[in-house]
């Protein structure tokens, strides 16, 4: 464990490396470089890049796929690598979430869907809130099969309350309103070179049944406002005290951390950010049944947050588009594709038991080092 | 709610039966967690593969329903060997593989859970994926009916046909169900005193107890976790014959939730408690049966994870306590 | 709306820093793969269903008879030959949407057999609706299918809803059942049949249990069973759960009927329940194989085994998509003759109602017998 | 102890008093820096360098006065806090039997006795670790009752480990900051929105936590993971993160373990400064001489009674202290 971090007499000698490299630009090319990687992952979808692109599947609904990982990971990655509490029943929320939109769009109301979507987010984090009340007080190895148990308890009930639809799920889930502002198209390689496809266009922002990449956009602006929430609550004392919890759940207790309203926290807005993430499942698919909420899901859920290193929102991000791309990229390995994602998990347990980027806190040093600056700078003019 | 009380003896004696699989399959879960402190997740497949291999040694050795006493008994021993084998066999190979070199680099227990998970996920799809794999060397032709189908249920003839010997409220109790419950209560009891009377068994406690003083006091920790592993993996073995016995049929995911099942039942008669774990399985075999009856078939698992929960709102630490090493097994 | 292209293709290009890139209109909406003749359209037949899996036995089932009809069809047309195209959902409702998309953007796919799930078809079918693309499913059995208007909505055998009470009628005909009990696995198949077989018997059911699926202890539900006396039990579910069931059943000394549907009908029920299945009654709306002796010649030809579950209906859903390629029709006008197709299939008379239902049902009962499934005739 | 994720260290802290790993200093004092064999291991696993690198200088002339939280001042002199015949057992194990002292308001109070007398648990009865079987404890005159850890150290009774718990894998800075929050209440939204309740925290907080860092001499090592200081900064590390939660005491579980003559020395010298500034401090020390330097008076526990109480030149000539602690344990008397 101790390798991740370099200790400071190893890090000054070392020539700058990419990361460093990168942190030293100026800002305005630094914000260049935001704005251009932004706009490469708007365009994502119909570039239609060879080999990134996915043979077996539509790659608009594959990157939808991934973007709701992606979600998903931020939102355990709170729970799981912030506050260190092992959540086997994520999926759970997911189905809640999931489950909302199809109650009070299509099932029993007809409700608009921006007004449900706030709503599902509600009834996640209160479904955490009542999961976690009772059970965070119990002992974390416990907390997995409490949790695991949820999750089952949840799809239970979805598959045998015929309120909720029974295994026949709910159908006919109505599309976001949607307006549109311009046409996208996209680009084709089948010359060998890229040319622009005028007639294949996706429009923005059109959420149709037959064009996921409008959803795939959507899936993308929310998960920079999570992300924005998340970089904004973890650089503060609610940040802190998840992780002092995580670290020492005693000693942080005797700091005068109340531990367990953090724990239950973290729980909550890990469930609303899964509710959420459901939300938009249900909403591109249209249809949804307890078939989408298996228990596999979680332990999906889990790996992807622990393959890409857990506690790092930018590690998770990776593990998350390990998980759900991989898969649907490699199709031609069909009946092998777990076999293939167990092996992996091993191997990755065994040689980088960190994920595959660990947290850095280097980074977050630097920063630290800024600010001391800026507070003594600030003590020498008064 | 009438039906489960006309009908207790038929729904307390079959949920014994099951609940003595789970509490075999439990002692796994509670002896490396004593030991080790982490949820062997891949336990569950541990189980799964001695399903099979007891299926097969009936296949090769033509089991057949109506044979005569002494070649059942026969092949009821060739079962236990076969399955104890093999479970003991695939979960000191998961510890070699999937939790050794974790302990050698001292990876947090997140990480072991997530080797064990993979691991877990390769043992399932090998078994799934059997008539492939052995497509490829050739020999599907003499294992065919081995492989058939793999992703399919795998069935086994019953080769000790149930006879009712007496009644209990109304309930004709076979020979099967007395076979289970009584043969999974002498293993536990052999299992008992092995912990509490072996070297091997004492070594187990006191790694338990404190790690770091028992490898002082000279116990070498690595061949103690092995012993483990085997140990719980035995146990799985006879798991899985009592379940072929009295289920019949298999498949390369019968082991998941069962294996779930049987970590609730672990956690509820206190993990790392031996006796915990014979008592756990029980209770959460009758409550499943109970429930069962009041509310649906359809409910079973959600009560069973319902009273894990309240359980550990109630009694965290499960009903018997915890620890390998201080409690009396 | 074209103006605002001249935005977003500088960028495109910018952030690929490619060579050369041109814009590329006109109708041609696929560059052409191939030259091939040019009264060829090398067109393609999708299959959509399960093919990897754990529910993969049943896709394959149906992807041995599209591959039988394709053989057909490629013999007698060896100069223009139609190739399918295997969309493996894995059951699974999440990844249909995206599968349906890639079929519908090859535009050389003109119809496809499946979605093989009531699930998936559900998830897809919308989509195959607005796109125009057609779809025969040999498999999914859901009433409410073809309940949403789907213009593209076919399906190759009889629904639920078919199947419900002639199971019913034979549970009461010719079981001769007075004391039925009735259960089902929660599924939507499963509850579905289960619940129309309820209505039907009407009191006579004297008990009812649900069950989950992959569940292997069934203690309570044979105690419920056995307690309540039935002479008969209906089981709506799969064949996974119907193999233990019943020997659990046998085994615990229940000596009734057992009744179950299709989504049983598999030799892989006998092989695992062995002894205990023996007297199971299966209904399905299917034609028994010895009605059609040239299909299952042919098939055990191929594939070394009988003809299983749904391979007829894959057969003959592939057939009716390669008559249409056959009579020139490209995925536009393959609707409208589905739509007309009246011909006689190897499991059925091929014709479809308005809603897409098959027009011509019949539920034949089945019997295990000996370790096979033997048909005793037509369920009138 | 019961997280998943957090690295393994030594024994726990909170066990009875009943099992008590090794004492501290093994040797005489000096020759070795790593005497706490395996138990008090820094955090992380890291090997120890020579202590003599070690010696870090505080700075004693910053202002670390304990902020005001809204505690009832109490003058010098008067009791701040009361032990009162507190009995605490485990089963069958009797840890403390009808403990009593108290705390004044302004000195420093040394807590010692043998391996096993019951010293820890009498810290973690006092933070609220363990509720007493009997009896109670009184602080500014008011039982504390079933108060949480939490709240306790909020009221303002703050404490150090015996095996040093840092938060491993958080900058020393981070560290510090945890303990300031004690009396911060941004929350999620604050946080969320940046609002000027988060801003005026966060400001106040960085620069009380940088000014403790100062004060103890780590300033330079404000972004170094806890995990990757020196052993002797980890213990200072640890007083900071305790005097960042502004206590009106300050308990301090065994500082000096080991550490060399040179840097007990440097240690003493804090402990008073600390006191200097405002802090009451009690004192947990193996070592005999840190402890008659330092302390006011002393308290003397064996097998969770108390024996003797008094001032250091009195306790020095207690015939019962002698018995029971110094002739069994001389050396480490030294």
């Amino acid at each position: 464990m101790s390798t991740t971090t370099s200790t400071p007499a190893a890090r000054k000698p070392t020539s700058p490396g990419f990361r460093e490299r990168v942190t030293n630009l100026p800002k305005a090319v630094k914000i260049l470089l935001w704005v251009l990687f932004a706009i490469f992952l708007f365009l994502l979808p119909l570039l239609n890049i060879p080999f990134i692109t996915t043979e077996g599947s539509d790659f608009g609904g594959v990157l939808f796929t991934v973007a709701t990982y992606v979600l998903v990971a931020l939102g355990l990655n709170i729970v799981v690598g912030y506050a260190g509490l092992l959540d086997l029943g994520y999926v759970g929320f997911y189905a809640i979430g999931a489950y909302t939109i199809g109650v009070l769009t299509s099932e029993h109301a007809h409700m608009s869907w921006v007004v449900v979507v706030p709503i599902a987010i509600v009834i996640a984090m209160i479904s955490g809130i009542i999961l976690g009340a009772p059970t965070l007080r119990v002992r974390g190895d416990y907390l997995a099969i409490v949790t695991l148990g949820f999750g089952e308890i949840v799809r239970l009930t979805l598959v045998n309350s015929q309120w909720l639809g029974g295994a026949q799920g709910i159908s006919d889930i109505p599309k976001p309103p949607g307006f549109e502002l311009f046409e996208v198209p996209s680009i084709d390689w089948s010359s060998g070179a890229p040319v622009v496809d005028l007639d294949t266009t996706s429009t923005f922002l059109k959420f149709g049944i037959n064009d996921f990449v409008p959803y795939y956009w959507l899936a993308l602006g929310v998960i920079s406002l999570v992300l924005l929430f998340d970089i904004l609550v973890k650089s503060s004392r609610v940040g802190r005290a998840w992780e002092a919890t995580r670290e020492d759940e005693d000693a942080a207790e005797l700091m005068g951390v109340p531990t367990f309203r953090f724990k239950l926290l973290a729980f909550a807005l890990g469930a609303a950010i899964g509710g959420l993430s459901g939300a938009l499942f249900a909403t591109k698919a249209g249809f949804i049944s307890p078939d989408s909420f298996q228990l596999l899901l979680s332990i999906l859920f889990l790996a992807a947050v622990v393959v890409g290193g857990a506690g790092n929102r930018w590690g998770v991000i990776v593990g998350a588009i390990v998980v759900s791309y991989f898969p649907e990229r490699f199709r031609e390995f069909a009946d092998f594709r777990v076999l293939v994602f167990g092996l992996a998990l091993m191997l990755l347990a065994i040689f980088r038991p960190q994920g595959l980027l660990p947290p850095r806190r280097t980074v977050r040093a630097k920063r630290a080092d800024d600010r001391q600056a800026v507070l003594e700078e600030g003590e020498a003019s008064v | 709610m009438q039906n489960l009380i006309d009908n207790f003896f038929a729904y307390t004696i079959t949920g014994l039966t099951i609940g003595a699989v789970y509490a075999l399959v439990a002692l796994g879960y509670t002896l490396v967690y004593g030991v080790l402190r982490l949820i062997n997740f891949a336990h569950s497949e541990v189980f799964m593969y001695g399903t099979f291999a007891a299926l097969w040694v009936v296949m090769l050795l033509g089991g057949r329903p109506g044979a005569g006493v002494g070649q059942v008994i026969f092949w009821v021993a060739m079962m236990f060997v076969a399955a104890m084998a093999m479970s003991g066999f695939i979960a000191v190979l998961l510890e070699r593989v999937a939790y050794r070199p974790l302990r050698k680099r001292n990876a947090p227990p997140l990480i072991a859970l997530i080797s064990a998970i993979g691991a877990s996920f390769v043992l399932a799809e090998i078994m799934g994926l059997r008539s492939r794999i052995t497509g490829w060397v050739g020999l599907d032709d003499n294992l065919r009916d081995y492989v058939r189908n793999s992703r399919n249920n795998a069935g086994m003839p019953t080769i000790i046909a149930p006879q009712p010997i007496f009644t209990v409220g109304g309930y004709h109790v076979t020979n099967v169900d007395v076979f289970v419950i009584v043969g999974a209560i002498a293993i536990m009891v052999v299992l008992d005193q092995f912990v509490k009377r072996s070297r091997l068994g004492r070594g187990i406690r006191a790694v338990a107890m404190d790690p770091e003083s028992a490898a002082l006091m000279g116990v070498n920790r690595d061949r103690v976790i092995q012993v483990t592993f085997l140990v719980g993996g035995v146990m799985a073995g006879a798991a899985a014959v009592f379940y072929m016995l009295k289920i019949g049929i298999t498949r390369y995911d019968a082991g998941f939730i069962l294996g779930v099942k049987a970590f609730t039942a672990a956690v509820l008669g206190g993990i790392g408690n031996l006796r915990g774990a014979l008592l756990g399985g029980f209770i959460l075999g009758l409550a499943e049966n109970y429930g069962s009856a009041v509310v649906g078939s359809q409910w079973k698992d959600v009560v069973a994870f319902v009273l894990l929960i309240l359980i550990l709102l109630f009694r965290p630490t499960g009903l018997l306590g915890e620890s390998l090493g201080k409690a009396r097994a | 709306m074209r103006s605002t292209l001249k935005f977003a293709v500088p960028l495109a290009v910018a952030a690929l820093a490619l060579g050369a890139c041109g814009t590329k209109g006109g109708d041609t909406a696929t560059p052409a793969a191939s030259g091939g003749a040019a009264a060829c359209g090398n067109y393609k037949i999708g299959m959509f269903g399960a093919l990897t899996g754990p529910n993969a036995n049943l896709g394959i089932y149906i992807q041995n008879g599209v591959n039988l009809a394709l053989d057909d069809y490629n013999k007698k047309h060896g100069d223009c030959k139609v190739t399918l195209e295997n969309y493996d959902s894995q059951g699974d409702p999440t990844q249909a949407p995206a599968l349906a998309k890639k079929a519908i953007d090859d535009k050389k796919v003109v119809g496809i057999v499946g979605p093989a799930f009531s699930g998936e078809s559900k998830a897809a079918d919308p989509a195959f609706n607005e796109a125009g693309l057609v779809t025969i499913t040999p498999s999914a059995t859901n009433p409410k299918l073809a309940e949403n208007g789907w213009k593209t909505f076919f399906r190759a055998l009889g629904n639920d809803a078919t199947q419900g009470p002639a199971a019913a009628k034979y549970i009461k005909d010719t079981v001769k059942s007075t004391k039925t009990f009735v259960i089902d696995d929660a599924s939507e198949y499963g509850k579905g049949l289960a619940d129309i077989v309820r209505q039907d018997l009407g009191s006579q059911v004297v008990g009812n249990d649900t069950i989950q699926q992959k569940q292997t202890d069934f203690s309570a539900s044979v105690t419920k069973v056995t307690s309540s006396g039935a002479d008969a039990l209906f089981f709506g579910g799969y064949s996974p759960e119907a193999a233990p069931l019943i020997k659990q059943l046998r085994d615990a000394g229940w000596k009734g009927t057992f009744v179950v549907a299709d989504g049983v009908k598999d030799q892989s029920f006998i092989d695992n329940a062995k002894d205990a299945a023996e007297g199971t009654v299966i209904t399905c709306p299917c034609v028994p194989a010895d009605v059609a002796p040239e299909f299952q010649a042919a098939y055990k030809a191929k594939y070394n085994e009988d003809p299983n579950t749904y391979s007829g209906e894959g057969y003959d859903s592939a057939t009716i998509l390669l008559d249409g390629i056959a009579a020139g029709k490209d995925r536009a006008s393959m609707v409208d003759f589905v739509k007309a197709y009246d011909k006689k299939g190897v499991t059925k008379q091929l014709k479809f109602d308005a809603k897409g239902e098959s027009a011509d049902i019949k539920v034949f009962a089945y019997k295990v017998e000996g370790g096979k499934i033997v048909s005793v005739g037509e369920i009138k | 102890m019961s997280d998943p994720t957090q690295p393994t260290t030594g024994d726990d802290p909170t066990a009875p008093a009943g099992t008590p790993g090794p004492a501290g200093p093994a040797g005489p004092a000096g020759t070795s820096a790593g005497t706490s064999s395996g138990r008090a291991e820094p955090t992380g696993g890291r090997t120890l360098a020579d202590p003599a690198d070690e010696v870090t200088e505080i700075n004693p002339d910053v202002d670390i006065a304990p902020e005001d939280i809204g505690v009832p001042v109490v003058s010098e002199g008067e009791r701040l806090l009361e032990v009162d015949e507190v009995t605490l057992r485990f089963g069958g194990v009797v840890a403390l039997n009808e403990v009593s002292f108290h705390i004044n308001k302004g000195e420093i109070l040394g807590l010692i006795g043998p391996n096993g007398a019951g010293k820890t648990t009498c810290f973690n009865v006092m933070t609220g670790v363990y509720q007493p079987t009997s009896g109670g404890v009184r602080y500014l005159g008011k039982p504390l009752g079933k108060r949480k850890k939490y709240q306790i150290t909020k009221l303002g009774i703050a404490r150090t480990f015996q095996n040093i718990r840092l938060f491993a894998n958080m900058t020393a800075l981070e560290n510090v900051l945890v303990g300031v929050d004690a009396h911060h209440s941004t929350g999620v939204v604050s946080a969320m929105f940046r609002l000027p309740k988060h801003r005026r925290e966060e400001g106040q907080g960085y620069a009380r936590a940088l000014e403790l860092l100062t004060f103890m001499g780590l300033d330079g090592k404000a972004d170094e993971l806890a995990r990757n200081l020196p052993y002797g900064d980890q213990r200072r590390l640890e007083i900071a993160r305790a005097l960042a939660t502004s206590p009106q005491l300050l308990c301090l579980d065994e500082p000096a373990a080991g550490f060399n003559p040179a840097e007990k020395a440097k240690l003493m010298e804090l402990i008073r400064t600390i006191r200097d500034q405002g802090y009451t401090v009690l004192l947990i020390e193996h070592d005999m001489k840190l402890v008659m330097g330092v302390t006011d008076r002393i308290v003397v526990l064996e097998f969770g009674r108390k024996i003797a109480e008094g001032s250091p030149a009195e306790i020095r000539d207690n015939p019962a202290v002698i018995a029971a602690y110094l002739g069994v344990d001389e050396e480490d008397a030294s």
